[in-house]
């Protein structure tokens, strides 16, 4: 069993979770016109995250193989549910902002992923460790990609901040950029796909450096146009 | 009748689920690399999506509001969707077993994507009836097999083209994704005619 | 339009005329070496006569160094006989029988009969058949095979093997391929001008051979000269089956399958050859070469080369021996200008550049042509594909030049395949209007290949997974069979009473 | 969620069904005592967040009653030719009316709809008008949303007198009200819904007031 | 490329004598920014740069993108504009002869979605302008994206034919009725029927030496016609006429020049007439009840998504097959 801090650096990679490798994709892309609501899906992901993979890891040992997948499809769903009830109770702004991608949370498949893949086999600590993580990481995508939305769009930072932190949050906008700026694109959805695409783009390209050179299967294919090639 | 167009163009064009809504992303990144795929993976959600819409309402409409369950809604709409595929995949095997053998690996696939608990929780937002609520989700997924389709085979072409090396594979894919979105957005306010 | 069956059409070849998808109107260039009648060129002092034909496999020799050959003799056999022989272009000495660059796209070696002509040019002992017309088919077959006849056209396939097979088929129309559609080359246009004769009797021995019906002469329309003199021999020869047709100049209209389309309508159904349709299509050149190997018994020892382009100083016609190196063509043609750039056998669309000019005239060498700086224009360099579809336009084929182009870069030798690679018939035409200079044709060849690279190599694993399994099952009946025997001999021995001679172990394994 | 798996023994698939049922059970009995415990403090929060609209046309001192159980809904061909459902909540104090607030959709804007609070007091002059929402083109027809700019409070005070009837249009069509920098569609429509609403309220002021209250709670929230 | 750059000549000189020298100072704006861009990524992608900035392709999504603008659009449009056309929707995907989608249509759906208020900014032609706005203040617009002092953009700018007929219908008027306007000539816009007309002959001739084929603008022109004449037999007040369709806007500019990019589009000769007649029929479906005035460059990127499996499913039949 590996140490509860390679559990956890794991968890955050990114590449563990959906997003880089295309998973949950669809809140990603939804919620992230701005940070906060950003940040805000991000943080219950978390949230259900650790509490379905600690429900998970408890119930481990108790069930039969084949009724285990419905049988974590149930927890989850009950675990989103508290968690649409609460935020209705005490965020609701928030949740009437978020819509149906807080209940959408459940058939995000990160969860289903790593409720599968790791809670399945490990204690209820190290899987809430692990769900902690994994959720943080599911945050960090969401953050960036909400910042880098929000700025290229509006030129602020943590607008509509009310909605997580109540009326102080209010003045926490920061206009980064003077107040006529405005690129609409990022904030709509093909500027959403397209800020994605660059994050994972330059993704790879970190990698690769790091990696000092091609990623393996991705050579340079034989035999494109000459020109190109050779010079 | 205009509704119900209304209801087809809205879905399948104006609010495209999968380029302007973002319901359905991963099984259009992940499945679009083949046509033949692509084209399976399409038909495959319109039964679904379509028939778990439709006992999706009925669970709505006669068990959750009458008794004041709203609660467990996404509870009893994950296990209507399950029971649906289940349903689809049996149904399919024995009246048509070779449709049953090339649309049955994309089967689980749909269970699992958001789009199907999305319309059915959207039909309740949108307080749809039956009729409705079944062409609601016919239209999503004629507009995702839609853009599946011909982002599969604009794919097959990026695929041998020398795309830049970290935008291969997924970012350029995504990237085609959003001007796809962008081109879609001509279709704004076409849903209101 | 009445609904023609493809039989009817077939067989009213060359009454109406009909037209293929794309080819070029292009420039002809043939004048230039037109002005002149064909000079026989002097005998040069060294021959080398290559022992394959193509990328096939060598005749065996049947002279050694030192050996002293008439003109006509035969040098070498090839094992398949239908594949006739190599004869010596004229009297000598064998010199050598060693390996020599020979005229092949690969530009590889190849083994040659080294002949130091005598000068004396002394015939060998010729047998002519005069009674053609009485004779049987089979005894005309077999004096094409004998005389070494293949396809001058381009393709060079055995002409006795074409015929025969043909001739099971069963053929009403034969057709003369006289419309040399390449440009500068003229070889055909000169022979038909000036040895219309020739070709009608080899037209009528032809025909003879496979019992067609009628004959169709395939000429271009801007053969003005040419069809005058056909007409002029077919009115003296008095055959009333064979008829003259002039089609429309565009290119590739002299390639067999176009030429059957023009001329009846009807698209060889691929995977199929035209005698299926009724149809034998012959080169005008091939039909002199029967007449001469019949009639006068001569096997196939030279032919007309156009040596033509900007690079030579006088374009010409020459009758030249098989085997005579190329510079000794360029020198009989007052040798190269100054600012000769690249050496082409063939034309300009199909052929392919030469190496060296000691490379020798093989039979399938119709033109000779030489290009200057100002032809090559190397400022052109290669772009991307900008899918602007003038290529599908052209191509007669009906293929998409630009998707084979990315599917054989990428690799996708299969999926090309699919798309018809093997239909391509390399005209050139895709290559000649591509406006990003892509060397369209170059990759099909080389996609060809290297598809049949691929299947030779799954067919050799595939036979050896088949060997493979069937010397597992091989095995594994042995061992059932063994077990088996075993066990019914434990049985026989069991239920035996002890045998009085006590070798009850006996014959056991 | 591949539920399909090696078909268990029967035995076996009873314990199996028995077990998910009771998680089933669990679960629903979890979701319940949630429920239970936050039901009554979503409702508070909905039912504010519907006043909170409200409030910004009518504050809550001005009335005494309800605004959104005291609520009709009609349809008026004659007026608002375009057939939909248009909601009216009344403002009483000490059951005396005070104003009412309209919610209705401007169906000339420029892409679809564009829903409006317009809030009337008694005496027939507007409090206030808000966009609840629309599709108009960001950059070009946003600017009626009162967070974008303050074009839309141009409206409060005015009445059908203030200006006069022919005033009651864009600057452009000879009006007093200002079209926007390339858009005067999305205004247009704004302004002649508002002016309808209050020549529809003139006429018919007695009868508003008058309609029994639905029994349905209209929200205001889409 | 350089035979399409003539070809637009014609189109280009007739504009500049309708409204003036902004569209000029567009095209160089807009090249600039093209080169730039294209010579950054060839740099980047370790390119040949002679090799392909020799080929002009650049240039022609330039200008075509810049075509598309109003007059006195900022500077900052081609900028953003050229960056989406040349970085993202060209090299990205590789280069020349690899992208899917059509640069300059790109770039115009960008700025249009993104700066709708300076994109809807039209001048009237300058024989109707209330004020002339010389070159100078031209640029000066162009430069600092604010006008001369004392002149205001709603003086100025004028709605196009397409817009002045969507409000007019809006506003519950006929077409016959908004076509009293000033802006309206004998068949489309006043001015613009004579830009059209000259793009067409560019058009025509580049047909005629074969650097486009006649398949799509044929089907396009055919469609927008077929289709505008249906609408306008079903309800003349709300359809301009189907030959005022084809006039307005962009159509004979797309048809010649854009819907015939061969990059994007289709390359078998049925693929093309699908292609064609599909940008006409969506461009009358976005006219008609879409957000968007005209619908041109959508109808083309749209088109452009369908093209790989038009493609797929006309190829002709093979030879012998
Ligand atoms: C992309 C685009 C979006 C538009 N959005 C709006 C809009 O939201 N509201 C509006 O009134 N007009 C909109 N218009 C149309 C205006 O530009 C139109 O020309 C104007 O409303 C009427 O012209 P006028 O102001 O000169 O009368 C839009 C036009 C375009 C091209
Ligand atoms: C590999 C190969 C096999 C051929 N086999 C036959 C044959 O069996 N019978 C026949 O009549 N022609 C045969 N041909 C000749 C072709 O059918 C055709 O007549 C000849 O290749 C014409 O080619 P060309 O158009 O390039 O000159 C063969 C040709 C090739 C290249
Ligand atoms: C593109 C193309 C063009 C051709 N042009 C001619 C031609 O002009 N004249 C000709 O005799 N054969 C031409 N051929 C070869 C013919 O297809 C065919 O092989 C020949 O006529 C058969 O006659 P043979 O067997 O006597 O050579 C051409 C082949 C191709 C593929
Ligand atoms: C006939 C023709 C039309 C073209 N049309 C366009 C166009 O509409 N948009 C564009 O960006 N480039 C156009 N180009 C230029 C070039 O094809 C384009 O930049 C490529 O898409 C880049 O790969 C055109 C080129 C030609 C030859
Ligand atoms: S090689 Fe060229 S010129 Fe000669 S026959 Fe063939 S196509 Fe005609
Ligand atoms: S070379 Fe092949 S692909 Fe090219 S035009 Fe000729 S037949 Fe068509
Ligand atoms: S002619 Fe050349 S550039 Fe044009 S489609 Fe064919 S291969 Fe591509
Ligand atoms: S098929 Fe192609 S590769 Fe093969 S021999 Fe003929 S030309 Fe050469
Ligand atoms: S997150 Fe929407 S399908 Fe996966």
């Amino acid at each position: 069993m590996s140490s509860n801090r390679e559990i956890f650096l794991d968890g955050l990679r990114l590449n563990n979770t959906g997003p880089m490798a295309l998973f949950g994709v669809c809140p990603l892309l939804a919620v992230t016109s701005s940070l906060i609501t950003g940040l805000a899906l991000g943080l219950a992901t978390t949230i259900a995250l650790v509490f379905s993979n600690f429900t998970v890891s408890v119930v481990r040992g108790r069930l039969r193989p084949e009724i285990r997948i419905p049988a974590y499809a149930l927890i989850i769903a009950a675990v989103v549910t508290v968690i649409q009830l609460l935020m209705q109770t005490w965020f609701f702004d928030l949740y009437q902002v978020l819509g149906i991608f807080v209940p959408l949370i459940v058939t995000n498949c990160a969860i289903m992923g790593r409720a599968e893949t790791f809670a399945v086999r490990n204690s209820p600590l190290p899987s809430m460790l692990d769900g902690f993580a994994t959720g943080l990481g599911f945050c960090l995508v969401l953050v960036l990609l909400g910042t880098t939305r929000e700025l290229l769009g509006k030129g602020t930072l943590f607008s509509h901040g009310e909605l997580i932190f109540g009326a102080p949050g209010n003045a926490w906008q920061l206009a980064v950029l003077p107040d006529h700026y405005g690129f609409s694109l990022a904030l709509l959805p093909p500027g959403a796909f397209m800020c994605l695409g660059f994050l994972m783009a330059g993704r790879n390209w970190l990698d690769s450096c790091r990696a000092g050179g091609e990623r393996p299967g991705q050579a340079v294919r034989l035999r494109q146009h000459v020109p190109l090639e050779s010079s | 009748m205009k509704e119900y167009l209304l209801i087809l163009v809205s879905t399948v064009l104006a609010n495209n689920f999968v380029l302007a809504r973002f319901l359905g992303v991963c099984p259009f990144m992940g499945v679009s690399g083949k046509l033949e795929g692509a084209i399976g993976m399409s038909v495959a959600t319109m039964f679904v999506l379509t028939l778990s819409s439709a006992s999706s309402y009925l669970v709505n409409r006669y068990l959750l509001q009458p008794f004041e369950l709203e609660y467990l809604s996404i509870l009893s709409f994950i296990l209507v969707i399950a029971l649906t595929v289940q349903a689809t995949e049996l149904l399919m095997r024995k009246t048509n077993p070779l449709l049953s053998r090339i649309l049955g690996i994309f089967l689980p696939l749909i269970a699992s994507n958001c789009m199907v608990l999305g319309v059915t929780l959207l039909n309740v937002q949108q307080q749809h009836n039956l009729l409705q609520s079944a062409l609601y989700g016919f239209g999503a997924a004629c507009g995702f097999g839609l853009v599946l389709v011909m982002f599969a085979a604009m794919r097959e072409r990026t695929e041998y083209a020398p795309v830049p090396l970290p935008f291969r594979g997924s970012p350029i894919g995504l990237i085609t994704a959003g001007l796809m979105a962008l081109a879609f957005m001509g279709f704004t306010g076409l849903a209101r005619l | 339009m009445k609904q023609d069956t493809a039989a009817e059409l077939a067989r009213n070849a060359g009454k109406r005329v009909f037209h293929f998808h794309g080819g070029l109107r292009l420039h002809h260039h043939k004048q230039a070496s037109c002005k002149v009648a064909v000079q026989t060129l002097a005998i040069p002092p060294r021959l080398y006569i290559p022992l394959a034909q193509n990328a096939g496999p060598a005749a065996q020799p049947l002279v050694t160094p030192g050996s002293r050959v008439l003109k006509g003799q035969q040098l070498a056999r090839f094992d398949e006989p239908s594949l006739g022989f190599v004869h010596a272009p004229t009297s000598g000495t064998v010199v050598a029988i060693a390996r020599q660059p020979v005229t092949h796209q690969s530009g590889l070696e190849g083994l040659c009969v080294v002949l130091k002509p005598d000068g004396l040019d002394r015939w060998t002992q010729l047998d002519p058949i005069e009674h053609w017309r009485s004779v049987d088919a089979e005894v005309i077959l077999q004096r094409l095979c004998e005389s070494g006849l293949v396809g001058l056209g381009g393709a060079v396939f055995p002409t006795s093997k074409k015929v025969d097979e043909a001739r099971k088929s069963g053929i009403h129309t034969l057709i003369l391929n006289g419309a040399e559609c390449e440009p500068y080359i003229s070889c055909d246009e000169m022979l038909m001008r000036e040895q219309p004769d020739k070709i009608v009797l080899g037209a009528l021995i032809l025909q003879r051979a496979v019992a067609a019906e009628q004959v169709i002469i395939a000429i271009e329309d801007q053969m003005g000269e040419v069809f005058s003199a056909l007409q002029a021999a077919l009115s003296r020869a008095d055959c009333t089956d064979v008829r003259l047709v002039r089609v429309t100049t565009i290119y590739p209209d002299g390639g067999e399958k176009q030429l059957i389309q023009v001329l009846t309508g009807l698209e060889v159904p691929s995977g199929c050859r035209p005698p299926e349709l009724g149809l034998l299509c012959h080169n005008v050149a091939t039909a002199a070469a029967v007449a001469e190997a019949v009639t006068e018994g001569k096997p196939l020892l030279q032919r007309i080369v156009t040596v033509s382009g900007n690079g030579v100083k006088r374009p010409s016609n020459l009758l030249a021996l098989i085997g005579t190196p190329i510079s000794n063509l360029v020198d009989a043609c007052g040798g190269y200008t100054e600012d000769a750039a690249r050496l082409v056998l063939g034309g300009p669309m199909m052929g392919y550049a030469l190496a060296s000019d000691q490379n020798p005239v093989i039979k399938a060498a119709n033109c000779i042509l030489v290009l200057s700086q100002r032809d090559v224009q190397p400022g052109q360099a290669e772009m991307p594909c900008i899918r602007c579809g003038e290529c599908a336009r052209v191509c007669p084929a009906l293929l998409l030049p630009q998707t084979l182009n990315w599917q054989i870069r990428n690799d996708l030798l299969d999926q090309a395949t699919d798309s018809g690679l093997g239909e391509c018939i390399e005209c050139g035409c895709c290559d000649y209007v591509c406006p990003s200079h892509i060397p369209l044709v170059d990759w099909f060849r080389f996609g060809k290949s290297e598809h049949n690279l691929l299947s030779k190599a799954r067919a050799q694993s595939e036979r050896a997974r088949d060997r493979f399994e069937a010397r597992e099952a091989r095995l594994e009946q042995l061992r059932q069979d063994r077990t088996r025997r075993m066990n019914e001999k434990k049985q026989a021995l069991q239920d035996r009473p002890p045998s009085p001679d006590g070798a009850p172990g006996r014959g056991q394994p | 969620m591949d539920i399909e798996q090696a078909a268990p023994k029967s035995g076996a698939a009873w314990r199996g069904a028995l077990t998910l049922g009771l998680i089933a059970l669990l679960v629903t009995a979890l979701l319940a005592g949630v429920n239970q415990l936050t039901r009554q403090r979503i409702e508070r929060q909905q039912r504010q967040a519907a006043r909170v609209q409200l409030e910004q046309l009518l504050p809550s001192a001005q009335h005494d009653n309800v605004l959104q159980e005291d609520s009709y809904t009609f349809r008026d061909i004659a007026w608002f030719p375009s057939g939909q459902g248009i909601t009216v909540y009344r403002a009483r104090k000490n059951s005396t009316p005070v104003a009412a607030i309209f919610r209705l959709a401007a169906t000339d804007g420029y892409n679809g709809d564009i829903n409006l609070l317009i809030g009337i007091t008694f005496e027939g002059s507007v409090t206030g008008v808000r966009v609840i929402s629309h599709q108009e083109t960001p950059g070009l027809g946003d600017p009626i949303e009162s967070g974008t700019s303050d074009w839309i409070t141009k409206f409060s005070n005015r009445s059908l007198h203030d200006p006069e009837l022919a005033g009651w249009a864009l600057k452009r069509d000879g009006g007093e009200f200002d079209q926007f920098t390339g858009a005067s569609i999305t205004p247009r429509a704004v302004v002649r819904a508002v002016r309808t609403t209050l020549e529809y309220f003139a006429a018919n002021r007695d009868l508003v007031f008058a309609q029994p209250a639905d029994s349905l709670q209209n929200e205001v929230t889409r | 490329m350089r035979q399409v750059l003539y070809a637009l000549c014609p189109g280009i000189v007739v504009y500049t004598w309708f409204f003036g020298t902004g569209m000029l100072m567009q095209i160089l704006l807009a090249s600039a920014f093209a080169l730039l861009f294209e010579t950054l990524m060839l740099k980047v992608r370790k390119q040949p740069l002679a090799l392909f900035l020799n080929d002009g392709s650049a240039i022609v999504t330039a200008v075509l993108f810049a075509l598309c603008l109003p007059p006195l659009a900022p500077w900052w449009i081609a900028c953003i504009g050229m960056f989406f056309a040349i970085v993202i929707t060209k090299h990205l995907y590789g280069g020349l002869g690899y992208n899917v989608f059509n640069p300059a249509m790109v770039g115009y759906a960008v700025v249009l979605i993104s700066f709708p208020q300076a994109m809807t900014q039209w001048l009237p032609p300058m024989a109707i302008a209330p004020v002339d706005i010389g070159f100078l203040d031209g640029l000066r617009s162009i430069l600092t994206g604010h006008l001369p002092a004392g002149l205001t953009w709603d003086a100025v700018t004028q709605a196009t034919p397409l817009d002045a007929i969507r409000s007019s219908v809006a506003n519950g008027q006929t077409v016959a009725e908004a076509r009293h306007l000033a802006t309206f000539g004998d068949v489309g816009g006043r001015g613009w029927e004579w830009v059209a007309n000259a793009y067409a002959a560019g058009g025509i001739w580049l047909i005629w030496q074969r650097v486009i084929s006649w398949q799509v603008p044929t089907a396009l022109i055919g469609s927008v016609f077929l289709l505008g004449l249906a609408g306008f037999v079903l309800d003349p007040g709300s359809n301009p006429s189907p030959l005022q369709h084809i006039f307005y806007g962009a159509v004979v500019l797309a048809a010649f020049f854009i819907a015939t990019d061969p990059v994007s589009g289709c390359t078998s000769p049925h693929g093309r007439l699908i292609f064609g007649a599909g940008v006409g029929i969506l461009t009358l479906i976005i006219r008609r009840w879409g957000a968007y005035p005209d619908g041109v460059a959508f109808a083309v990127l749209l088109m452009n998504m369908a093209a790989p499996l038009i493609d797929r499913y006309t190829r002709p039949r093979i030879y012998g097959h």
